[in-house]
């Protein structure tokens, strides 16, 4: 009995393995009917409160546009990823595999954002990056993966020269210990220490610690004159909470990367905000007639003001519909698709000004922003200066950008 | 007080029965002995009758007067009268004497003296001696009394008690009995799970044998001497000794 | 390490570490009487931190606040208490799993609802801004959370020590079985001891939504420190919450300015030493 | 029992023939449920068969994966060498936390495979230089000729049926049976000579070792292995897995393995209350159902066929209390 059991499984196994089962083909080449687009999120877990944010900004547009890209209806479908690596690879094969997605926009986590690049260079299926993306993908630059808001270090970059100019020319940064935190923080650091500036020490709390008093211990004596940070969400407000109950406030100038006085702070924080520094490519204050009006219906809509999260949301399905448009309605090929993509430049856009370079990479405008009051006193941020132009590589060229690690704990910039 | 019945009573642990069939009966004010080696379900009949968790009862009845016992929480049968002196003492060490007997103490019964603190020391003035000492800290002789005077405080009008005469010096043995016959005479029912004769001798006014989980024999205290093979043959004592 | 930064962590430390205390206490009084860890003592605290947060809210009251934290969570608890543990009371590992299968809907429930943003809950305005000692600059706070956590401290000892509803209690650590057949109704007992427990869980969730903030996660955070603390401190003793507490607040405050990267064999390390060494805890086994 | 092994032929039969019936999801879907299978199995060897609750399983689950995916990377080992070293690098750390652990029982032991799963996890998310910390680290490598998704199906299937049959026989072997008997009554294998500790840790060492074989199968299967791998969360589904499923049925903890990760499939694609539904099944489980779906519906089945039950046992509960 035994035996002929073994040898009908056996038999099972040799058939299936001479027939392989065939591969279900979804097409993509359709301009008729409704576009599925895949959404991949952190609606729960430490990023939530941005990956809702994230999601609003895609409904926004939406629902602004009836629902549509290029008269096809769009069939958004919302994942969460809970922040975690193995959740955002399930989600997206589902999307993949069974859903038959035409195109997958996602997610925010870090990363869960390199796992899925390595995932949909897989499939046929392009991914649209709303969320500045780790520095892996200028090394790899994948061709059916397109970052809509360019890369973590990128924005971060002018900050390090403009404090400089500034006369802050000793920092101590403090960053989130995590591959985001550590790319936001190296686009600094290089950049800060090629215009002169001397880092005293940088601080690394892991991302969602407890309680940042221990940290602050470590700033109260110290020499520096601006502190740049570099934490991202729950992070940030738990930091600025112990910086003032420590009575900080005015020892040293708070220098905020782009996640960190961002809006999903902000309203953690209060009033007691207003004044706050920050460098970023987005600016919800920015008094710009896209930019105020993008605020004003999404605060209309969801009775908050937008984050960046938010905007790029919004921005990575406006730009998904005009390449859709510019495709023939169509998504297609990954590849193909991802080169549409690409050259599609924004005169001016809820961020500002959008190009991309020779590379598949967006230049931005990038923002040094003020924390004002701002709409039914609610802190935003406004913009104090301007710097155009700003791509991945902080100035330098590809080649020599391409020739230095990607940056990391290890490696903050300067010749390797 | 009412007649305390035990009928048909069949206990025992993870599915090994120990005792089975075991009746017996305390009328008020009676002192009576459960007599029998170790491991004839002595301890087995007494924590049945209080309800514990283990051993599981299978069968039987217990009541008191016309109130059944059986399968009630033990803080219900210890309400309705049942003071308890488990086998070992099992005192409370982090609670000092005099909280042990404010922690369990129940309101009077009608119709019967209350035990009160002040009552409770008369009894034992070794205790009030002792009354803010951990009760860890006290030697054997004190934990049974401590053990005694605890259930007295619960007002009981029937008091088991498991083996008070073991682990204890000849002498302290003598003073813990004289105590039980004191309770006796106060008017509480005693019944007393006993391997030492001179105790069963000196407080039961009646004697049931237990032999491999059932009653094999009963006699009242004066016919015991007249017994001398159910003596020899369940508590191993010739009564020549006794 | 300076002068000022060595007292300085050392205060943060101690601060944490009364925070740590609130927290532990309610989860170890718990274990001492059932012998069982409630692994929902985390998402009790989250709540609390909720219920905190909407109270101040609607009402501007701080007072109302810490009141609604902690009876609200009390009464959850006792809800949950009567519904569910009780069928399984004596199981232990059904009561673990229970509490982990309630921890669960508890802080999904608390997604749903308040969403995933870190929320701080504001200080009372007395206690608001920072103070000097000795040319060091302490947020007022935080030094009123080291007081708090003094009386509760106190409270509980006196609670215990004291009156006759601790001698029960801890006479139902002793002996419970012996207690139910001394006519106590041992269950009651337990049932208040969960709601007390409860009741400082939400407490210390207020008193953290000011510390930390609320934020999803805070629940998972806590739990894991309450339970280094009693592990470390020895279960089911109210001094070693105390000793746990303090331990694990500096270890933590220093651990995080001297070696950030070892933070986690910082924690866990003595927790794993101590479970193996004196599975009873530095101070283990008495209330 | 021959009806019974046929049984099993016919579903292993149709588990083989299931690529030909469902998409390349619902097949990833598949193997991972095998995967999980596997560990679930090897989870019951201690809490079914040894009476011990470990909460701590993801970080011997992620050890293997790790060790699998650096070793690929760093070592430049191939699938099968890497798996080999893989699982050789987690049995030695489950001997250690076996000889820390198997001394105590019930909340105890609970307790200290709670702090080692959590040391894991620490180590992941913060030894970023070797683990790639939040990032992961890169994997799904595969066997040559096994790379198809199909292929690596059956190459885990295999695995599973290999596990199962092998765990059939240790249950049932001299050191199975002293495991059951410790886990009964330790004192009475003291009696009889054995250590109690002794056959904990063996129980520890088979049930380690087995989740080791899962944790490079995962390897293979995932592009990245991530801290979330070794997650506490991870290890409440494992044990979650072998509760609801029946620890006192063989395959029972694979039956729940099975229907979790596809009930995890289908709900999360409806709903993002999955936490809610796990921590609720989780309650219902203990509160209703305590031996499990597959104790459970063998009872159901017991007493349709008037066969008398077995006397009433708490096969996890024991352990613990």
């Amino acid at each position: 009995m035994r035996a002929r059991a073994f040898t009908i499984t056996l038999m099972a196994l040799a058939l299936a393995a001479c027939a392989p089962p065939a591969a279900d083909d979804v097409d993509v080449h359709r301009t008729t009917g409704p576009l599925s687009i895949g959404f991949v999120d952190s609606l729960s877990g430490p990023l939530a409160g941005a990956g809702t944010d994230m999601l609003q900004g895609a409904r926004l547009w939406l629902d602004e546009n009836g629902g549509t890209m290029s008269g096809r209806p769009v069939e958004l479908l919302v994942e969460d990823d809970h922040g975690s690596t193995e959740t955002g690879v399930q989600v997206t094969k589902r999307l993949v595999e069974a859903n038959g997605a035409d195109l997958v926009i996602g997610p925010l986590a870090g990363n869960v954002g390199v796992a899925l690049g390595r995932y949909v260079t897989t499939t046929e299926v392009p991914l649209v990056y709303p969320i500045p993306t780790s520095d892996v993908f200028v090394h790899e630059n994948y061709p059916t993966v397109f970052p809509v808001t360019g890369t973590a270090p990128q924005f971060n970059a002018p900050l390090g020269q403009w404090a400089v100019a500034k006369g802050h020319r000793r920092v101590v940064t403090i960053c989130s210990d995590y591959a985001f935190g550590q790319q936001v923080c190296g686009g600094f650091a290089d950049r800060f220490r090629a215009a002169g500036g001397e880092l005293i020490s940088q601080i690394w709390p892991p991302l969602g610690s407890s309680d940042f008093a221990p940290f602050i211990s470590q700033l109260q004596r110290t020499p520096a004159d601006a502190v740049f940070v570099g934490l991202i969400g729950a992070d940030s407000v738990k930091f600025l909470k112990a910086w003032k109950d420590f009575g900080m406030s005015g020892r040293a100038t708070l220098l905020g990367s782009d996640p960190a006085f961002d809006q999903a702070v902000l309203r953690g924080v209060g009033a007691d905000a207003v004044g706050l520094v920050s460098v970023g490519h987005f600016a919800e204050g920015r008094d710009n007639p896209l930019t105020r009006k993008f605020s004003e219906s999404f605060q209309r809509a969801y009775k908050k003001l937008p984050s960046y999260y938010a905007a790029s949301g919004y921005l990575a399905v406006d730009w998904t519909a005009r390449a859709i448009a510019a495709n023939g309605g169509k998504v297609g090929e990954a590849a193909d698709f991802v080169r549409v993509m690409r050259s599609i430049d924004y005169p001016d856009s809820v961020f500002g000004p959008i190009t991309v370079d020779d590379r598949g990479q967006p230049v931005y405008s990038v923002y040094l922003r003020e924390v004002a009051a701002g709409p039914g006193n609610l802190p935003w941020n406004t913009v104090t200066e301007t710097i155009p132009d700003v791509g991945a590589t902080g100035g330098l060229s590809y080649d020599e950008y391409l020739s230095r690690p990607i940056f990391s704990r290890g490696y903050q910039g300067g010749t390797p | 007080m009412s007649t305390f019945t035990v009928a048909g009573l069949a206990a025992g642990y993870q599915g090994h029965p120990v005792v089975d069939g075991i009746d017996l009966t305390v009328e008020p004010g009676e002192a009576v002995a459960l007599a029998g080696r170790n491991g004839m379900g002595k301890t087995t009949t007494l924590r049945a009758v209080m309800g514990l968790a283990e051993p599981a009862v299978s069968a039987g009845s217990v009541r008191f007067g016309d109130v059944e016992l059986h399968g009630k929480a033990p803080h219900h049968i210890a309400r309705a009268g049942i003071g308890y002196v488990p086998q070992g003492r099992r005192i409370f060490r982090s609670l000092t004497v005099a909280e042990h007997l404010a922690v369990v103490a129940r309101p009077a019964r009608a119709g019967y003296e209350p035990w009160t603190m002040d009552r409770v020391n008369e009894l034992f003035p070794r205790l009030a001696e002792r009354a803010g000492q951990f009760a860890g800290t006290l030697s054997g002789g004190e934990q049974q009394m401590l053990a005694i005077a605890r259930a007295l405080m619960t007002n009981p009008l029937l008091v088991l008690l498991d083996e008070p005469s073991e682990g204890l010096a000849p002498q302290i043995v003598r003073q813990v009995g004289d105590i039980i016959a004191a309770l006796h005479a106060s008017g509480v029912g005693v019944l007393i799970a006993e391997q030492d004769l001179s105790m069963v001798r000196r407080v039961a006014d009646r004697v049931y044998f237990l032999d491999r989980g059932t009653v094999a024999a009963q006699v009242t205290a004066a016919e015991l001497d007249a017994h001398a093979d159910l003596l020899e043959r369940h508590l191993g004592v010739g009564a020549g000794h006794a | 390490m300076s002068g000022g930064e060595l007292l300085l962590t050392t205060f943060n430390g101690l601060s944490f570490a009364g925070l740590l205390f609130l927290v532990a206490s309610g989860f170890t009084l718990i274990f001492s009487l059932m012998g069982v860890l409630n692994l929902a003592h985390g998402s009790f605290y989250l709540w609390g931190g909720y219920l905190g947060l909407v109270t101040l809210g609607a009402t501007g009251s701080w007072v109302l606040a810490l009141l609604a934290g902690a009876l609200g969570v009390a009464l959850g608890g006792g809800v949950l208490e009567r519904l569910v543990f009780r069928r399984v009371r004596g199981i232990e590992l059904s009561e673990v799993l229970l509490s982990v299968g309630i921890s669960l809907v508890l802080a999904d429930l608390a997604l749903a609802q308040f969403g995933g943003d870190s929320l701080t809950i504001a200080p009372p305005a007395a206690l608001a801004g920072s103070v000097e000692l000795g040319g060091l600059v302490v947020p007022r706070f935080r030094l009123a959370v080291i007081v708090a956590a003094v009386l509760v401290m106190i409270g509980l000892a006196v609670l215990l020590r004291r009156t006759r509803v601790g001698a029960i209690i801890r006479a139902g650590v002793d002996d419970e079985e012996m207690l139910d057949a001394l006519g106590v109704n041992v269950r009651r007992v337990a049932a208040a001891v969960f709601v007390l427990g409860a009741l400082l869980a939400g407490a210390s969730g207020v008193v953290g939504g000011v510390f930390f903030g609320v934020y999803p996660g805070a629940d998972a955070e806590m739990l894991l420190f309450a339970l280094v603390v009693v592990v470390v401190g020895g279960l089911g003793s109210l001094q070693g919450a105390v000793v746990g507490s303090v331990v694990v607040g500096l270890v933590y405050s220093f651990g995080v300015a001297l070696a950030p990267d070892l933070l986690y064999f910082v924690l866990f390390g003595p927790m794993l030493l101590v479970l193996v060494l004196r599975p009873r805890g530095i101070l283990g086994g008495r209330l | 029992m021959n009806m019974r092994v046929t049984g099993l032929v016919v579903l292993v039969v149709l588990a083989v023939l299931l690529p030909y019936g469902v998409g390349e999801y619902w097949v990833g879907i598949a193997t991972e449920a095998a995967i999980f299978a596997i560990v679930a199995l090897g989870l019951n060897v201690l809490m079914g068969l040894g009476g011990l609750v470990s909460v701590g399983h993801a970080g011997l689950f992620a050890t293997s994966a790790y060790a699998t995916s650096l070793a690929q990377q760093h070592l430049d080992l191939g699938f099968a060498t890497s798996g080999l070293f893989a699982i050789g690098v987690t049995i030695a750390v489950t001997a250690l936390v076996a000889a820390l652990a198997v001394r105590t029982t019930g909340m105890y032991f609970l307790m200290i495979t709670l702090a080692v799963g959590m040391l894991v996890w620490g180590l992941s998310h913060r030894w970023s230089s070797l683990t790639g910390g939040e990032n992961g680290s890169v994997s799904g490598v595969r066997p040559a000729g096994v790379t198809r998704y199909y292929q690596y199906y059956w190459l885990v299937l295999g695995v599973l049926v290999a596990v199962a049959v092998v765990l059939w026989y240790f249950q049932r072997s001299r050191a199975g049976m002293r495991i059951r008997g410790t886990r009964d009554s330790a004192a009475r294998m003291t009696s009889m000579g054995y250590s109690p500790a002794a056959q904990r840790f063996v129980a520890f060492l088979a049930s380690g070792t087995v989740t080791a074989v899962a944790g490079v199968l995962y390897a293979g299967y995932y592009p990245v292995v991530s801290p979330s791998t070794a997650h506490l969360s991870m290890s409440i589904l494992f044990m979650l897995m072998v509760i609801a499923g029946g620890s006192s049925v063989y395959l029972g903890p694979a039956v729940g393995a099975i229907v979790l990760t596809v009930l995890r499939a289908a709900v999360s694609a409806e709903t993002q209350r999955w936490a809610t539904i796990m921590g609720l099944i989780l309650v219902a489980v203990v509160l209703f159902a305590p031996d499990g779906i597959s104790g459970t519906l063998r009872g159901r089945l017991r007493r349709r066929t008037a066969v008398p039950p077995q006397p009433a046992r708490e096969p996890v509960a024991q352990g613990a209390r």
